[in-house]
């Protein structure tokens, strides 16, 4: 019914069982606006947010999948900038992740604020000194070179293309694509790093806090190289789940390999950078003001010493791994190492942001717990759900995967 | 404006602990004199807007040696490094503000759009988000005060050090064409409330004003200075464990600093 | 021209550059952000001229000078009165949330009467009109003739003479006082002084100050006084020692906390005396029969057994208690809000005595009864005990003025019992509390900052001083003074009263001094205190200590109720304001918290949070634990000030319905001398 | 090119040439139903009009008082400023009717006889969330009147009060140029109108962050 929709030669599943899923996905994304909608209507009262705890769940997952769609700038930047051609077969399939993480992070702040109506301030009244403020104008920026990369794609699809203004506007959006390319890896390491610097530059709270350079802290870099080394980590973790999912091949092997092993070489740095990093905050920056490292994680029932082992491991691990041509080769320990690589920015930024706020400061104040309330949970799920959606879609009607076609040869 | 020693104004506050008896007048005062909202369960500490909390703090021995201590917590109105507090210098869009004028860090709640960072910054929990609507019962709201404005829901407000006062008495000094104000002239409702006489307010930078020496006191601390916040309320307590208290030492850092001392 | 799918287009490509080329988006952009800055449900005090109005506060017996903010009629902000001899400035929390009394929910806003078919208690009223109302209770007063009562929290002023020569028309003598501890000073002060008195203490002047459980910083006598007295001493390095099973924050800021077994403090107060007198540091004499019985009993060794204090701090309180040129010893539990046993008076006394402080600086002062009501022929006088806790079944009508009887005295049950067995009750309360919930008809009272009132004698206070409180704003509802009320029945009845109204009554009961009495607030008079008798006389009787209710076996802990400055204990209940200040570790959502030592609670296997069962012979509750080092092992602390009942349903969520009314456990045990001096009582823990 | 390119040029060749002046015609139709609705009907919409209770006739008044401005809109002893006069200052002159006009005896019996405050709908009055010291401006600045509010006091007639349906002010706030130009300095009363002149006038620079008047100069 909607073949005249799907791009030619490949094959999808009947129009019944792509409704039926996306109806149940959609389920669970009406759940997620429901949920949303009694946040804007009664207010963040709906969390278990606290003045405590004010940032949780949701800025977790903000700066989870703004790192996990760190994969978008940094193959975009290697394909188009440093020139490595070979990723043009996973490229679009890696700017639709990062358009689906980087819309969903606008929307859960969008949420995450006290007053969405007020939300435009921060532009309009933007206060320089602000790492906030860094992240607003960068992450709405490059939400727009994103934008930029998708809308060829989506003008790609068989029946758009016909139309010569669409034609003519992919086409056109192609040829100038590297200098969107650029500017997109530009904002990214500019909105990635003030995104650690949000969490380094609290001096008031020395769990987060981080010396630095100029007015970066340490935390400025850290979350650039982990979102160039997690992103594309996770672009691989998709690929391979949506490969598993349809049972197909879409990206040829040697593509994959060399993603990986580029991300295997930012892990191996980004790991003996986090070391360093960790080191000297908890020798140097820490004691400073009166803080033992252990004192960071004890007196708390959930998070232990174990987590920073963990976010460690999950960093040298995989990047020792990918670098070497056995682990690359290896499927299983090339899927594990890429789902270390996604598990280990989402550890950070939990780490980075929910342990910043249980961390009590003053001598005499206690931990802070908290248990996320369920409209809290249905709007996290909300974003994914959608993104699952609109790779659906994506994958669907428009040429995501250039080698799927002479990957999986159709018989008629 | 400078004061008549030519140093800009910096209000601030020395509470004498050994005096505090966490009575709650100031946390009293303090609501009564800026419009602060309340609901029908505040018994959850955290969600509850207290812009002035007393904390009960113990030297944590067992029975009978245990000692209490109350210790109330405006915000502290923090320097930081040349007015960057923590929380001034995050806030995105500058709804939040540091005067050099008088030291007071200042929260326009109109301009706040509630992304709460400055909450996250401020190691004093002196910031309050207002997670619900406020509420006064039917009839309650006739003892608003028109001084302070009422603050809407999912917008963060905190201790202004009763600014409203210095604007009426400015306003008042202005009338009399004097352009300088009496010690006595600009108090916080929770200085003046305080039946100990345990806070005593003024500017830290004139020499005329109580608070000038007060601070001085061999005994006196501020909360958390390690930190480099540059508090402006500093406390006084004869008690070491309190001072102790008042920041963090890893092990034998204090008994060191103590030994020093002597 | 084809009109197609372009052309639509193009028009809408066309519309919109010419939206985005007007005012209205950014207009409704800059104006839906301003919207959200004024909410329509967001209130906007209204501005106005601001001036202030002084008054007295009678939240308390403290009767501290407060100034009311007002800006046009709205009252907006109280603060304390400089300059009033009592509170000087200063305020406390209860003070200054009295708005919130003023224009609460709470309030009871028109005459109501109990539907006929409601139950008491069910809540189910009718309005009525205030003469309808007055003429019924006319004329069930005029039935109950003698067997009427009235209750109030004092005995001094001008309403309570009012319901003094109305019960005196009806023949009745039943007129009662809230027991307190003015009682057991009273009473005290009566036996070694010989004249009718109160209780004053020379706080600012004392150089030593020895606390016999006496609530200093959680209320005792007037609050802010006191506080102001405490930092005093801080400033002239005056040392305090606090004596209690419990480390309050008194205790807390004291220099020396010295923690008692419950219910003690006589016989460490008499173990001191004894020290005083064998030592030869006694500066004056007291009677023989004194001296006899405190040497003969109460050497140290033997009072240390008793009182779990060492021997050696028995004699060294004793020493720098003599060594001191102005020693005060103090007694009272917490706010004072119960009698004490007369003995444990009674030998606090003694220790003044013996120092030579009665009626000197720094000392203890017996001060006169005011006697400024020179129309009143009443004498009227009877206890709760006979008639509320006895088994008198006589009373036929009961008014209740200022007391909430069924909240505030120990064993609600009893209490409730009594209250049954009257076939009419009358609430002249302004506030739906506990006892005007469980009336038969309510004739509501102006609420304390609308209405003329004196108030006599500040607890505590050692100089004779009367303050005004005045109407700070016009009544808020259809409410009528008391003593307008009274009055007005009265004089239906045919009593002979020289006024027709509450005011001039006033007016007329101060003469030549109202002029002043109107400008200043405060009236004082001049007071030589007699030379002290040094009559201080002990007899066994006297000396037995009141027993705790309750069989150990089956009660092993030791329940004691504890004030605090947070719970103000009123007899209305706890504004938003003051409820949130209260630590979540007293109130936890609706539960209420009990102090427990971490080694009590071990042995009932009960961690920080966890519910059990508190059982007394009195009653059960479920309660949260709290572990705290600061109390004494096999003693459990409740705070007194909670669990109020709703009186409308909905509209006191911010009063009602948070923890336990701890009278509710507590029992009325008497000493012999017809004081309610029950400091506690036997309990059992149990997880639940 | 291949044959499949080749044909969609071809298409889209025909369809400019087919459509004429037509997408340009619909794009000026588009574009001027919009500019209409945004700038004429839009602003009609978002302000509803309201009477005063009755016309008052400043230029009357103006010309019997001694003192301008100040004999009504005074300052109190405490430096505040009382703004629209109460009912009690009125009554000093108008206890009776004086004169002939209607409004006169409108407020007279209305108001005076029924000691019931005027209902004034305030067309300066600024949002709750503002400070406004006139004793900083009139008495310290000296700054005339008619700088923020206009030649009011020459006015005969109350001129309809305009409130904004969204946010409930005074349509004298955002000012009559619904683009917010204006021309004079009372046509606007806007925050940034205050910081403009602040700055004009070099009024002292105390924040940190924006090297302006900090926030709590005009805010409480």
């Amino acid at each position: 019914m909607d073949s005249a929709l799907i791009p030619d030669g490949v094959k999808r599943c009947p129009l019944w069982q792509f409704l039926l899923f996306i109806g149940a996905v959609g389920a669970v994304l009406l759940w997620g606006v429901y949920a949303m909608l009694l946040c804007w209507l009664k207010g963040l009262n709906q969390t278990n947010m606290n003045d405590y705890y004010g940032f949780a769940l949701w800025i977790w997952a903000d700066l989870g999948v703004i790192a996990l769609g760190g994969g978008a700038f940094f193959t975009g930047f290697l394909r188009y900038v440093v020139g490595k051609d070979k990723l043009k077969n996973i490229i679009n399939y890696a700017v639709l992740i990062g358009f689906i993480c980087y819309s969903s992070a606008l929307l859960i702040l969008a949420i995450d604020i006290g007053q969405p109506l007020r939300g435009w301030f921060i532009f309009w009244h933007a206060n320089v000194h602000s790492m906030l403020t860094e992240v607003a104008f960068c992450l709405s920026c490059y939400f727009g070179v994103l934008c930029i990369e998708y809308i060829p794609l989506v003008l790609e699809n068989r029946q758009l293309y016909k139309i010569p203004l669409f034609h003519n506007l992919a086409h056109n959006m192609h040829e100038v694509m590297a200098v969107f390319a650029a500017t997109g890896a530009f904002l990214s390491f500019f909105h990635q790093g003030s995104l650690g610097g949000v969490a380094g530059v609290l001096f008031g709270r020395p769990f987060a806090f981080r010396e630095g350079i100029f007015i970066w802290p340490w935390t400025f870099f850290l979350f650039t190289w982990s979102a160039a080394a997690c992103g594309p980590c996770f672009t691989i973790m998709l690929t391979k789940l949506l490969e598993k999912i349809t049972k197909k091949k879409l990206v040829a092997d040697d593509v994959v390999e060399l993603l990986a092993k580029i991300a295997g070489w930012m892990l191996f740095t980004y790991s003996i950078a986090k070391i360093a990093d960790t080191v000297y905050w908890a020798t140097v920056t820490a004691p400073a003001q009166g803080f033992n490292i252990s004192q960071f994680y004890s007196n708390n029932p959930f998070y232990g010493i174990w987590i920073l082992y963990l976010e460690i491991a999950c960093t040298l691990i995989p990047g020792l791994l990918l670098i070497t041509n056995g682990g690359r080769k290896n499927k299983f320990l090339l899927i594990t190492s890429v789902i270390m690589g996604a598990l280990a920015a989402c550890i950070n930024r939990w780490v980075m942001v929910l342990q910043v706020m249980a961390v009590p400061v003053m001598s005499f104040d206690t931990w802070a717990m908290y248990i996320p309330s369920w409209q809290e949970v249905a709007t996290t799920i909300l974003p994914v759900a959608y993104g699952v959606i609109l790779i659906a879609i994506s994958y669907r009607y428009m040429p995501v995967f250039p080698q799927e076609r002479e990957l999986n040869p159709t018989t008629e | 404006m400078k004061n008549e020693q030519g140093k800009p104004k910096k209000y601030g506050m020395v509470v004498d602990l050994d005096k505090c008896t966490g009575c709650g007048a100031c946390m009293v005062a303090c609501m009564s004199e800026n419009n602060v909202p309340f609901k029908a369960d505040e018994s959850n500490k955290r969600d509850s807007i207290t812009w002035m909390r007393v904390y009960k703090i113990t030297n944590g021995k067992p029975f009978p040696d245990t000692e209490n201590c109350f210790l109330p917590r405006p915000c502290m109105h923090c320097e930081g490094q040349h007015g960057h507090s923590p929380c001034v210098s995050v806030c995105p869009a500058t709804a939040t503000d540091y005067s050099t004028e008088t030291g007071i860090v200042s929260q326009i709640y109109t301009r706040c759009f509630g992304c709460r960072y400055c909450m996250g910054a401020c190691p004093y929990h002196a910031r309050h988000f207002n997670w619900w609507d406020p509420v006064w019962p039917d009839g309650m709201e006739k003892s608003l005060s028109p001084n302070v404005s009422v603050r809407m829901r999912g917008i963060v407000e905190k201790c202004s050090f009763c600014f409203h006062r210095y604007q009426a008495a400015m306003d008042k000094a202005m009338m009399e064409g004097r352009k300088e104000l009496e010690e006595s002239e600009y108090q916080t409702s929770c200085t003046q409330a305080c039946p100990s006489g345990a806070i005593t307010f003024g500017d830290l930078n004139n020499p005329k004003h109580a608070v000038y020496e007060l601070k001085k006191n061999p005994n006196a601390f501020r909360l958390l200075e390690r930190l480099g916040t540059n508090p402006k309320v500093y406390y006084v307590s004869s008690r070491e464990w309190v001072r102790r208290a008042g920041d963090n030492y890893i092990k034998g850092e204090w008994e060191n600093k103590q030994n020093a001392k002597k | 021209m084809k009109i197609d799918r372009r052309s639509f287009l193009s028009l809408g490509v066309g519309f919109g550059a010419g939206i985005a080329l007007s005012p209205l988006p950014w207009k409704l952009t800059d104006d839906s952000s301003i919207w959200t800055q004024m909410w329509p449900w967001t209130p906007v005090p209204e501005r106005g001229e601001s001036r202030y109005v002084n008054s007295v506060c009678t939240l308390c017996p403290g009767g501290c000078g407060i100034s009311v903010r007002k800006v046009e009629d709205r009252a907006v902000k109280i603060e304390g009165q400089k300059g009033h001899p009592v509170s000087n400035g200063g305020i406390c929390l209860l003070g200054l949330s009295g708005l919130q009394l003023l224009y609460g929910p709470y309030r009871v806003k028109y005459p109501m009467k109990r539907r006929e078919d409601a139950k008491r208690g069910q809540g189910k009223w009718q309005k009525i009109s205030w003469d309808e109302a007055m003429s019924e209770v006319a004329k069930k007063l005029g039935d109950a003739k003698d067997k009427t009562a009235c209750i109030m929290d004092s005995d001094k002023g001008t309403v309570p003479q009012l319901f003094k020569t109305l019960l005196t028309g009806l023949g009745s003598p039943n007129f009662m006082r809230t027991p307190s501890v003015e009682d057991s000073f009273e009473l005290a002060l009566l036996k070694t002084c010989g004249y009718p008195a109160s209780a004053g203490f020379d706080l600012e002047n004392a150089d030593f100050v020895l606390s016999f459980g006496a609530g200093l910083l959680e209320g005792w006598g007037a609050p802010v006084r006191t506080f102001k007295a405490n930092s005093l001493w801080k400033d002239k390095k005056v040392p305090v020692i606090q004596i209690e099973p419990r480390l309050s924050n008194t205790a807390a800021k004291s220099d020396k906390w010295i923690p008692v077994n419950p219910g003690t403090e006589s016989e460490l107060a008499l173990g001191i005396a004894h020290v005083l007198i064998k030592e030869g540091l006694a500066k004056a004499e007291v009677s023989d029969s004194f001296k006899k019985i405190v040497s003969e009993g109460y050497a140290p060794d033997t009072v240390a057994r008793i009182t779990g204090v060492e021997a050696g701090v028995i004699v060294g309180l004793a020493k720098s208690f003599a060594a001191a040129s102005k020693p005060l010893a103090l007694c009272g539990r917490g706010k004072g809000a119960t009698p004490i046993s007369l003995n444990e008076t009674l030998a606090v006394y003694a220790l003044n005595a013996l120092m030579g402080n009665i009626n000197q600086e720094g000392g203890l002062f017996a001060v006169p009864q005011p006697d400024y009501i020179k129309w009143a022929k009443t004498n009227s006088n009877a206890s709760v005990s006979k008639l509320l806790y006895g088994k008198d079944a006589s009373l036929k009508a009961l008014l209740v003025a200022n007391a909430n009887p069924l909240y505030s005295l120990p064993d609600t049950q009893a209490v409730k019992t009594a209250l049954d067995k009257i076939p009419f009750i009358v609430s002249f309360s302004s506030y739906m509390d506990e006892t005007a919930q469980y009336a038969d008809i309510i004739l509501p009272n102006h609420c304390y900052l609308e209405r003329y009132e004196d108030v006599p004698a500040p607890a505590g206070y050692h100089k004779p001083l009367i303050g005004l409180s005045r109407p700070v704003v016009k009544p808020q509802f259809n409410t009528k003074h008391t003593g307008d009320v009274v009055i007005a029945i009265a004089k239906a009845m045919g009593a002979e009263l020289p006024y027709d109204s509450y005011e001039t009554c006033l007016k007329e009961t101060f003469g030549d001094t109202w002029e002043a009495f109107q400008k200043d607030g405060v009236l004082t008079a001049d007071f030589t205190p007699p030379a002290p008798s040094g009559k201080i006389e002990l007899n066994e009787t006297s000396l037995k200590p009141v027993a705790l209710e309750g069989e150990s076996s089956a009660f092993p802990l030791v329940l004691v109720p504890f004030d605090s400055m947070r719970l103000s204990g009123s007899s209305i209940g706890e504004p938003p304001f003051v409820i949130k200040t209260v630590d979540d570790t007293i109130l936890f959502k609706n539960d209420i918290c009990i102090e427990i030592n971490p080694k009590t609670a071990q042995s009932y296997n009960l961690s920080d949070g966890k519910y059990a069962r508190l059982t007394t012979p009195k009653g059960s509750a479920k309660v949260r634990v709290h572990l705290y080092e600061g109390i004494m092992p096999g003693v459990i602390a409740m705070p007194r000030g909670l669990g109020h009942t709703p009186g409308f349903t909905g509209n006191d969520k911010y009063l009602a319905g948070k923890g336990v009314n701890v009278n509710e456990l507590m029992g009325s045990a008497e000493c012999p001398d017809g004081l309610n001096a029950a400091y506690g009582i036997r309990a059992k823990l149990e997880r639940a | 090119m291949g044959t499949e390119e080749k044909q969609i040029k071809h298409a889209a060749d025909h369809a400019a040439e087919g459509a004429g002046g037509g997408p340009i015609l619909f794009f000026i139709i588009g574009l001027a139903i919009a500019l209409g609705i945004g700038w004429i009907a839009f602003p009609k919409a978002l302000y509803s009009q309201k009477q005063q209770p009755f016309d008052f006739s400043h230029s009357l008044h103006n010309g019997l008082v001694d003192n301008g401005c100040e004999s009504c809109h005074f300052f109190r002893e405490d430096g505040s400023y009382a703004g629209v006069p109460k009912l009690a200052q009125c009554i000093g002159c108008h206890e009776d009717v004086q004169g002939s006009t209607p409004e006169e005896k409108v407020f007279v019996e209305e108001y005076v006889k029924k000691g019931k405050e005027v209902p004034w709908l305030i067309y300066s009055r600024q949002p709750d969330c503002v400070f406004f010291s006139h004793a900083a401006h009139v008495k310290v600045a000296k700054m005339k009147c008619e700088e923020c509010h206009g030649p009011i006091g020459e006015s005969k007639n109350l001129k309809p009060y305009e409130q904004n349906r969204i946010t409930g002010y005074s349509r004298d706030i955002w000012g009559q140029n619904i683009a917010g130009i204006k021309t004079h300095t009372y046509d606007r009363m806007k925050m940034d109108d205050c910081a403009d002149c602040h700055k004009e006038r070099g009024v002292k620079a105390s924040s940190v962050q924006t090297e302006r008047d900090a926030c709590f100069v005009c805010h409480k």
